[in-house]
């Protein structure tokens, strides 16, 4: 179902845990699917430093989130603004389709925790 | 890596004598039962001899028993061929519970689409239908009270007979939905007040694509699929006699090992459900007593259950959830709202049923694997709370 | 004494590839295709690479290939199913011939009662639709066409593709019982004017108990049974594994061999009409030319058919018979009546069907053997006219 | 399908053919099933001293002239008038439900050719 590249960042999430101080927080949760996810980043310079995330959801959620965070750190903010969620699901060699809706979700917390940061400074 | 099947619910393997009694007929003995010829006649014999194996497994009589394609075919003859031959004017009314699987609920939703009233029971937080409820909503258009016998994923025992009973005293049919209880639970159907039951091979260590709907003698009836002359014209269509072989050799069997197995099977359950509520968090879903002797479902907090049964999967243990996102569907288990609760609790509920092929080491290996996975996916969570 | 099978219109033996190709999933390869965990992907590879299978050898994709319990269900789901979906207000007229199979001419029969309206198609002294007659049936009401590829009492193929085309230019469905036809006549879907197609795997060295309907993709059509999501929720209900695979074996290798199969059956059917032929008083059924390679069905006039299948068969040949008073029904073959047949005639046929099995010492034998039993049954014949 | 006496009368059928110069003569036909029965008798002194018999129609129908010629050769024909369908059937140890009503019209043919006896007289 899950082809090796998710099943690896499933099995050995990347950036896992919560962070001291963040610089900004997003969390979304899908109702349909009752994913929740949260993002923590810590940004200088308009760069993504360092990155954390704690996933409630299925294997492609966690995967999800594993592959975004190691996608976007040390990028800037305005190129991780550009990351989708599809983006991610090709990042990790594609998701079965029941998935794509339901468990993609990583780039929307992602966006909300740069609005948060954003919205701080 | 060890390799644990623990989703007997879902399927079993095939027993050895099972498959060594379909053989003949997926090699020499290939005729059509419905020929006049020899090829014909000796299958013809393996059929009504099959069929009297099922009927003395169930304490019927072979008129009584017609063969399917598996169980979802037996539920959906049982209720629209009821349904077809019964109901007229007002009398189109049907109750069923809330926790039915879906081959018989979504055939009864069908049926309420082209015009039926339909009356879901609810079932109480250890998924168990009241019978004084059921009573009271039978009316004189009821034509057909389909019950469960042991739910699928929670394991729960109804009280059939008490619901049979009823049933006849109020004259409406009652059909039950044995699928998962061939094997754990006896029948003696000459005695027991049910009219319908289904069933299917594959449950009980027989062959995929072949079950048997009971009809009791003079129960009106109407075929679904509509052709030849085999099963009494209620079921057309060539048998499928390698299965239907296998099905009687396999329900024969069950029976004949029905004690011995139930009590090693409750005997690795207990341990399994003790061992699991140590853990902190993890809750027991379905009856405590009434429930099928291999049945364990457990809703682990914090967690959502298809993580855990890839995590379990990665060790080797075969499990199943009744999470969102499993098998296409987004919504959880129809059967873990049914009995309260709230949705990330039943999206955290993983099912494991067992075997004959389990063992205690199994149980423990499990056990610690559960552990070791739910702290560590624990640790991701953000709604976790120590 | 010989025995000898000629009577593969009814069922096939399974080839042993097939038998190989299944086997695996009656051991150890058991997990339920719908189950997230190691046994349940095993179990969709092998699912997915016969519906691959299927769909190479009819020209097809994949997703136009859905699994049944037969020819049978195959035929209600296509038919039953694009009714469901199609007929609305006055929208409800079918068009099918005379001389299909009771699992299409019950179908429709069932769906008259409940109030639409059917046109069978009369057919020629062979046994042939004229598609000309076909199109001047079609109204602004019909929804579906139905009409077999070939027909398994007499063996006429029809003009299948000029009726898809009527068909396609007239804005109708059209559908074809080619559970005769596999491995006999070659299909290109994705080049033919055909929207559904039914198949039956143990007519073609397969397994009972499983067929296949093609569904042009955007064909309109609904599930006829209810349930779980399996064959996208168009047949629901656990796979019959085993039995998928050996259809996907059986039709690859039917398609392999077509060509050689065909013209080796050709051969030995030519030899046998020609032998029957030259005993007095029999007719041959069917068309001369347009018929299935393996099929035979002869009227031997004044003695009646069931007599002569049973002598044939205590001689070691099994063949059927159109004849009453078989498979529980009084009543002639209606194909036989349909081409214009009187009743005893009707009454005093066979039909020898043959396989890869037979040899050309088979045919001669049989010759001999119809031969000697005609005259000693026409000697006790009342109706027997020197 | 059909008991061993049964294909032994199928097989070998006893007292087949036509007679010269009958008593009496009887032929039924079932129009349901298309079978067809004609029975021959000579009768000397009130007695069936010879039968012979022809018959269109499956197994069943065959064995069922064949054992009656058998029941009713010596007997009066007071006890030939009383054998029933029901007896031929017996006599032949049973035959399949679906053959009782359709081929089992042997008696029925004696009686007729009795009858056409009596008339004659
Ligand atoms: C309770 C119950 N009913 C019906 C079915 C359907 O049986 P099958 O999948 O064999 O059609 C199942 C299993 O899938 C079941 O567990
Ligand atoms: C033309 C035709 N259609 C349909 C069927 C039904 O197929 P099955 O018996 O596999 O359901 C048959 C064979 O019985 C057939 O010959």
């Amino acid at each position: 179902m899950y082809n090796e590249k998710v099943l690896d960042h499933f099995q050995n999430p990347r950036n896992v845990g919560e962070m001291e101080n963040p610089s900004g927080v997003g969390e979304v949760g899908n109702m349909k699917c009752g994913d929740i996810m949260k993002i923590f980043i810590k940004v200088e310079d308009n760069i993504i430093k360092d990155i954390k995330f704690l996933t409630f959801g299925c294997g492609a959620a966690i995967a999800s989130s594993s592959v975004l965070t190691e996608m976007v750190k040390g990028k800037t903010l305005e190129e991780a603004m550009a990351v989708t969620n599809d983006d991610v699901a090709e990042e990790l060699g594609g998701l079965p389709p029941a998935k794509l809706h339901c468990s993609n979700l990583a780039a929307d917390a992602l966006h909300k925790a740069i609005e948060d940061y954003q919205g701080r400074t | 890596m060890p390799k644990i099947y623990m989703d007997h619910a879902a399927t079993t393997p095939l027993k050895e004598e099972v498959l060594e009694a379909m053989l003949p007929f997926l090699k020499s003995v290939y005729g059509n039962p419905s020929s006049l010829h020899f090829f014909g006649r000796e299958a013809r014999k393996a059929l009504d001899e099959s069929r009297e194996k099922v009927a003395r497994a169930l304490g019927a009589t072979p008129e009584e028993i017609i063969f399917t394609s598996g169980g979802t075919e037996a539920n959906n003859l049982a209720i629209q061929g009821v349904a077809r031959a019964l109901s007229f004017g007002e009398r189109k009314h049907i109750i069923t519970s809330a926790i039915e699987h879906h081959a018989v609920l979504d055939t009864v939703n069908y049926l309420h689409s082209t015009g039926f009233e339909v009356t879901f029971l609810p079932v109480d937080e250890y998924g168990m239908v009241d019978p004084g409820e059921l009573e009271r909503h039978i009316t004189d258009n009821t034509i057909l009270v389909t019950i469960m016998t042991a739910n699928n994923e929670i394991g729960t025992i109804q009280p059939f007979e008490e619901i049979g009973r009823i049933c006849r005293e109020r004259g409406v049919y009652f059909h039950t939905d044995a699928v998962q209880a061939i094997g754990s639970i006896p029948f003696n159907l000459k005695e027991q007040p049910i009219d319908l039951l289904s069933l299917s091979a594959h449950k009980f260590c027989g062959p995929k694509g072949v079950g048997a709907l009971y009809i009791r003698k003079r129960t009106k009836i109407k075929q679904v699929l509509f052709g030849g002359a085999q099963e009494r014209k209620l079921r057309p269509g060539t048998e499928n006699l390698p299965g239907i072989v296998g099905l009687g050799r396999a329900i024969e069997l069950a029976v004949t090992d029905m004690e011995a197995k139930s009590a090693y099977l409750e005997g690795l359950r207990n341990r399994l459900i003790k061992g699991l509520l140590e853990i902190e968090g993890i809750r027991l879903n379905g009856h405590p007593q009434k429930r099928l002797p291999g049945n364990v479902n457990v809703s682990v907090l914090y967690i959502e259950g298809e993580s855990l049964l890839l995590n379990l999967d990665l060790k080797g243990i075969a499990v199943s959830s009744g999470s969102a996102c499993t098998s296409g569907s987004l919504e959880p288990s129809h059967v873990l709202m049914a009995i309260g609760l709230d949705h990330q609790t039943a999206q955290g509920s993983v099912r494991l049923t067992l075997g004959s092929d389990n063992t205690v080491g199994d149980i423990d290996y499990t056990v610690e694997a559960v552990k070791e996975i739910t702290e560590r996916l624990r640790k991701i969570s953000p709604v976790y709370k120590k």
